[in-house]
């Protein structure tokens, strides 16, 4: 629906695009992408698959890449959350001649393996070192980083990132390790807090938490005494944000690593087009002055 | 030697004929709660050493690892008299998760009051644990595997249903607008606050800068842990149904021979496995104010922990709710515990696999000197 | 062996039944019927049939072929729970027993006593105990404590559990598929004399055993399998106890058999020798 | 009653045996020798303890108290493998048998005949296959294939095959837990000889049953447990039938027992009786 | 018709004694891995009717789905036997981090060739299933319990040792210096390449731009796969000590009485367990070239599914190691299948659970109908 038919080489709905990540579909920021990847295909009208492991799983990922070769499409997206168990795959796709598209992880492969585009935000330690640096800039001395999935790499990086970045304004970072579990995670964090009273940061990897923790910080009336961050947008950490509970979010906007890939491997099968340099689409850094704004957006599953 | 003497038979050697109170005492001693007890006062004590001025024992602290131990202990009763029935339920997580979704979705997309929705959960569950267990009875195949199904479906409705309708894998905002205090109250809300406002007046509980102490008093999930689990025990030990789960379990075709209508013991078995789901995404829902397709995971894998803490046997036949409430408390408890005596978290999984295995084999040790000894 | 019409109507009959196990043909055509207030010995060797036969008469299995009829009207047990509600009461040759649960719960399941109504009903403990301890009691059992597990009797007392249940919840069939054999002298005479007792009451026994000493003097009727099928119904008053014996060697040559018990004592041990 | 001294050397000795599970005394106090070439009979009601005194002899429990020597030295079993490899072979009350498992592989189950050595040693299937069909034909059962799973075979079929593997693997020493209790008269009459010919080739038996005409034939030695505790060993010379049978029934009045079997067929049912 | 007549006995009844055709076939029609063959069929028909033309039965995609299964039947193979013999292995997922762990430091960390990491490996496994079984035959407890202490103990030594020595949770490059060319294609490589160039020759696999066959080769794990299922059910079908197994899992305690080692018996399963564990991690290694802490999650759980889709009781006594081939190979091309259909990715799992439910349920009828139906 976007160009004159007759000059296409291949007609949209024969288009057809394979996604595989590590992110699992149910997880909040993987869910933005799959529906910026919907929106871009209803736009278009190619098709698209989404494919990831159900739980963290590189090996298998890997083999979903093979899979997805296999089935032979017009192009190929995936993230590289472990570069060495992931070349094989990648670059065999590649070799059978299908465009591969980079998102979210893994900016670094994209040239010595040959691959034609990133897409997405800053690295997760650089990611991680911001963070830091903000809550430094706002007093924190000692900073928790609520990591529900630890031994997954990405969630280590962000958390050493913060623990670096603070380090700059000489305040320390502590882990706490969680479980996706609402109670468990805020009773942990609560024990956590009650034996470590002089905790006055927070950073929290995900969403998914967001809520059941406020609560029970509003609960045993620590409120107001932490400086909190987090990573992605709910409506939840938005308003959290607006009313002054939370101080930052940081957004790497990854709708578009959902939409734009499609659209940019729908116009290489289509008009042999592809963009030459990575397209950056985060990390943004929302405060209080912008959250109000995406609030809504949040809602629908674009922010 | 070989050319005994006939001795005249005594019609009571002493030995055979063990006093009453030996006999009570004996009897105490055979129930499967009993270790568990054990395990359970080592845990403590073992806090009591390694943690004991952190906080785990102030009033925070034991609020804190009861309330784990509560949401997990609904479950791990329910999963208990399966057990003891001879079946497994994969399918509990995704129950939770599915049951969150479905309370969440009648209030937030269709605007239903917030007790409609928790009825459609209950009836969701009913409707899931019956095929459950109708298909277990029918097909003969092990409750694993039919359950295994429900496990993956169950997840994917969640996750497939939210996103068609929601675009999103989170619900959030359930309570924000219900005007039901008491259905609030009842799930998610916090009884004994009289008491912890008193206690805090007086100085026992810290109060926060605003008057009121920082633990307003028990959550709900432990007064529902508490009646559950007494629910439990009486239908075990009380009731001609409790009777049944035993005997299903303990040996299925010697039941059926006997004339237990082993089909409706089993499917019922099932349902209430579902409805503790459903009572515990209800209560985390309520608690937590959102919903998450994610919700749940691997509770079905804690819940059977528990209770084989807590001296149920995995192939049925044998055990009590009582001792689950106790696993629950062994398993809650380390897991907060931990964390107060200040491990490294990359440590934390190490001590969490050592005290569970070190509980147990107290729990064991106690059963064996208690049965066997003496 | 005249057809006597006069008698009584049978409670249970079986009608040219067969009954199958994939390939293997376990009975066949089998017609047999059994009469209030009269004791069915069915005979035969080991592998006859004759534990498949009573688990269709309990319900556990159905019939492949034929019909089987209750009080005339043709019936199928789809389980043992339909054969009980209509009196029909069984001690299998397994026993049927949960090892991990006590006598008393043993004793009354599926059958449970209970006290009070609605949502205050339970188990009445303390009368099943009592009443446990007393049925016990008559067989000559002595047992410790009737809230022990079942699993730690020895054979016989559990054999003896087994038969105390039927006999009690036994109300118009008792069906005992060797009842006897794990039993001491003492508590076979009990068991023998239960089975008169259940007879005077106008109760139908279906009675399998393999001792003729306690199949003769009991047996109102004999009934022989062989290899899965009816060789023949006998009355008492037609055969002696030397033709039951035949019988219940299967017809092998019983002037054989008994030579060779009679052998047995001569084979003396050079220990015994040495006396 | 005098001591003979003279006698060979027992195999098994219990010198003040007792067994206690938990506050449950089970045996006190227990004395016996086991010779070779001698058919040791325990007798008993239910529940004496004679299952627990042979499973200590078998190595599957542990004496609490007191010695058991083997050929005169102090010995503990373990585990029943220790006893079988002394050439004690059992025969339990239970049977030990695995439902699951094939007639063959049960039969051979820890004494697997093995073919080629090393890497490429093997069970000999086939050679085990024609052993059990032989062995099982040779005591009068007709098993259709041997790889038939034995959960699927009547009570006395498994019977057979569980004494059957004893015999075949029992070098010095036979114990038989009530062996013929679910046997028809022809096999239990091929199970007695059998106990005969171990005793000829100098074999200990030990042979427990509740059957006098199974007992009285074939035994050289009679010991009686009550409640736990030896009552008394008695050689065949020294006793009659009728004692052994008193003995059997616990001691009780035998008379009061007699009268009791007498009464039965008098007790005739209304059906019989308008006969 | 109460007087019967007394017939002569028969000698043989004819259908007492069939044929010896239709004992054969009977005999054939009893084992367990006939239905897992035929869900296995199912599965192939299911696919080769919604997803014929997609690429599943390329030789990419063939390959492909051969891989996922080969990688799940090492492990299942190994877990059948375990699940005969009445036992599980919790600690199998955590066991394969472990080891992928222990051999990418031994070789990264200190600077040891790659089949001294891989022997060391090999070692640990070997000592966590003799401890596991140890445990579990000592204590009498549950595996499930026992195990479950592995579960966490060893994934978090994983975690800790890892980040304690290298700072982070993955071990990357490990076989970028190693010069063993024979120990890697051993496990990380592919066989049959020959062929596969040929078949690209005469166009039956489609070349790449440089003239390479897309598809080089069979992965060396397929080989393993068959290897290790030939030789468990050698010993299964074969050997004494698969006679043991049988017995163990069926009755313990009768197989206990006949004189079976059975201590010695359930730790060497536990130690085949471990050990498939860490062929498995081995070969993830050799093939990815990384190890992370995470690896393995969950693969105990898949293996359980595998042996029981391959007819594997559950409850022990029963079960072959041919049909946990079958039941890998049904969940590996369900798996990948699914991915062909070009169902969206968030029904993944409802199809995933109805296809294992479905397969289940045609593995049972089929087995029905073999073994009782006529
Ligand atoms: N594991 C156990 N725990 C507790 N009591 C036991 C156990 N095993 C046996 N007993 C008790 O020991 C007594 C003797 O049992 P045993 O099986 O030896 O009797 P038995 O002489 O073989 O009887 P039967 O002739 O009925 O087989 C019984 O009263 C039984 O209840
Ligand atoms: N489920 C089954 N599958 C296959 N064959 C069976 C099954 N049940 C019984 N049989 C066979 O049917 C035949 C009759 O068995 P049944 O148990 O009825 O014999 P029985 O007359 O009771 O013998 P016993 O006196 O030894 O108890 C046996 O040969 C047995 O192998
Ligand atoms: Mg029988
Ligand atoms: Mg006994």
């Amino acid at each position: 629906a976007v160009a004159p038919a007759a000059a296409q080489v291949k007609k949209p709905q024969d288009v057809r695009i394979v996604f595989v990540t590590h992110g699992q579909a149910n997880d909040n920021y993987w869910t933005v992408v799959k529906n910026g990847m919907k929106a871009a295909s209803d736009a278009l009208g190619v098709k698209v698959d989404y494919q990831a492991p159900a739980s963290f799983d590189v090996v298998k990922m890997g083999q979903m890449i093979e899979a997805a070769t296999a089935s032979s499409p017009d192009g190929l997206v995936v993230s590289i959350p472990d570069a060495t168990a992931l070349e094989a795959p990648i670059k065999a796709a590649k070799a059978a001649g299908i465009p591969v598209v980079v998102i979210d992880s893994g900016e670094d492969q994209v040239k010595p393996w040959g691959l034609d585009l990133f897409v997405g935000g800053g690295s997760e330690y650089q990611n991680g070192l911001k963070s830091g640096e903000i809550l430094g800039e706002a007093g924190v001395k000692e900073a928790v980083c609520v990591n529900h999935e630890v031994g997954n790499v990405s969630q280590d990086q962000r958390c050493q990132g913060l623990s670096d970045g603070l380090a700059k304004s000489g305040g320390k970072t502590d882990v706490i390790a969680v479980t996706l579990d609402p109670t468990d995670a805020t009773r942990r964090i609560e024990g956590y807090m009650a034996s470590h009273p002089n905790v006055d940061g927070m950073m929290m990897l995900g969403t998914t938490l967001a809520g059941p923790i406020l609560q029970m910080l509003d609960e045993r009336g620590l409120g107001g005494k932490l400086k909190i961050g987090a990573y992605d947008i709910s409506p939840e950490v938005l308003d959290a944000i607006s009313s002054g509970k939370m101080l930052f979010t940081i957004d790497s906007q990854q709708y578009l690593m959902g939409y734009l890939p499609v659209v940019l491997l729908a116009g290489k099968a289509m008009y042999k087009t592809l963009p030459t340099e990575a397209v950056r689409t985060g990390p943004s850094i929302i405060t209080k002055a912008e959250a109000g704004a995406v609030k809504s957006l949040s809602e629908e599953g674009i922010r | 030697m070989t050319m005994g003497t006939a001795v005249p038979a005594e019609p009571h050697s002493p030995q055979m004929q063990p006093s009453r109170m030996r006999r009570l005492v004996s009897r105490a001693l055979r129930r499967p709660e009993l270790g568990a007890l054990g395990a359970t006062i080592f845990v403590f004590a073992a806090f009591g050493l390694t943690a004991g001025g952190s906080g785990l024992f102030s009033v925070l602290g034991i609020t804190n690892f009861l309330q784990v131990s509560a949401q997990l202990g609904i479950l791990a009763a329910a999963v208990a008299l399966l057990m003891i029935g001879g079946e497994f339920d994969l399918s509990l997580g995704s129950m939770i998760g599915f049951s969150g979704i479905v309370i969440g979705l009648c209030v937030t997309e269709f605007g239903l009051p917030l007790w409609v929705g928790i009825l459609a959960a209950f009836a969701a569950a009913v409707l899931v644990g019956t095929a459950n267990g109708i298909l277990v009875m029918r097909t003969n195949l092990p409750s694993f595997i039919v359950t295994l199904a429900g496990y993956f479906v169950l997840r994917g409705l969640s996750l497939a249903v939210t996103r068609t309708l929601t675009g999103r894998t989170q619900i959030p905002y359930i309570t924000k607008g219900a005007d039901e205090p008491f259905v609030i109250w009842l799930f998610g809300g916090k009884f004994a606050t009289g008491l912890f406002q008193w206690l805090g007046n007086i100085g026992i509980i810290p109060l926060r800068p605003d008057g009121v102490p920082i633990v307003q008093g028990l959550p709900m999930s432990v007064a529902w842990w508490l009646a559950i689990t007494a629910l439990a025990t009486w239908v075990l030990v009380r009731t001609r149904f409790g009777n049944w789960i035993f005997a299903v379990g303990g040996d299925l075709q010697a039941a059926r021979n006997v004339g237990v209508p082993v089909a409706r013991v089993k499917i019922l078995l099932f349902i209430a496995t579902a409805c503790s789901a459903a009572l515990f995404a209800t209560i985390q829902v309520l608690e937590a104010g959102s919903a998450d397709t994610l919700r749940g995971t691997q509770k079905e894998f804690e819940a059977v922990i528990a209770a084989v803490i807590g001296g149920n046997l995995l192939s049925g036949g044998y055990g009590s709710a009582i001792g689950a409430m106790f696993g629950s408390l062994v398993f809650g408890t380390v897991e907060m515990g931990i964390f107060y005596t200040g491990i490294d978290s990359d440590w934390f999984m190490v001590f969490l696999g050592l005290m569970v295995l070190i509980a147990v084999l107290f729990n064991n040790y106690v059963r064996r000197k208690a049965t066997e000894g003496r | 062996m005249t057809g006597d019409i006069s008698q009584t109507a049978p409670i249970l009959e079986l009608d040219h039944v067969g009954k199958a196990f994939g390939i293997v043909v376990a009975l066949q055509d089998i017609s047999i019927a059994v009469r209030p207030g009269e004791v069915h010995c069915l005979l035969g060797d080991n592998g006859a049939g004759k534990s498949t036969l009573i688990k269709m008469l309990a319900g556990v299995h159905q019939p492949t072929s034929g019909e089987m009829r209750v009080d005339g009207v043709p019936t199928v047990f789809d389980n043992p729970r339909q054969a009980l509600d209509k009196g029909i009461a069984t001690v299998f040759q397994d026993l049927a027993m949960i090892p991990l649960m006590s006598i008393t719960r043993n004793f009354f399941l599926g059958r449970e006593p209970t006290r009070g109504r609605f949502i205050t009903r339970r188990l009445d403990m303390k009368k099943a105990n009592e009443i446990v301890h007393d049925e016990l009691n008559r067989m000559g059992i002595n047992v410790r404590d009737p809230e022990q597990a079942v699993g730690t009797l020895s054979g016989g007392e559990r054999q003896c559990v087994a038969i105390a249940r039927a006999v009690y919840h036994g109300a118009r069939v008792l069906i005992l598929d060797e009842p006897t054999s794990a039993l001491g002298v003492h508590q076979a005479s009990i068991v023998l004399r239960y089975i008169a007792q259940a007879r005077s009451r106008g109760i139908g026994v279906v009675f399998i055993t393999h001792n003729i000493h306690h199949a003769y003097p009991i047996g109102d009727v004999f009934t022989l399998l062989n290899r899965g099928r009816v060789h023949g119904t006998f009355r008492k008053a037609e055969i002696t106890e030397t033709e039951v014996l035949e019988l219940m060697a299967g017809r092998r040559d019983l002037q054989h058999l008994q030579a060779e018990l009679a052998r047995i004592p001569a084979a003396a041990p050079p220990g015994a020798a040495a006396h």
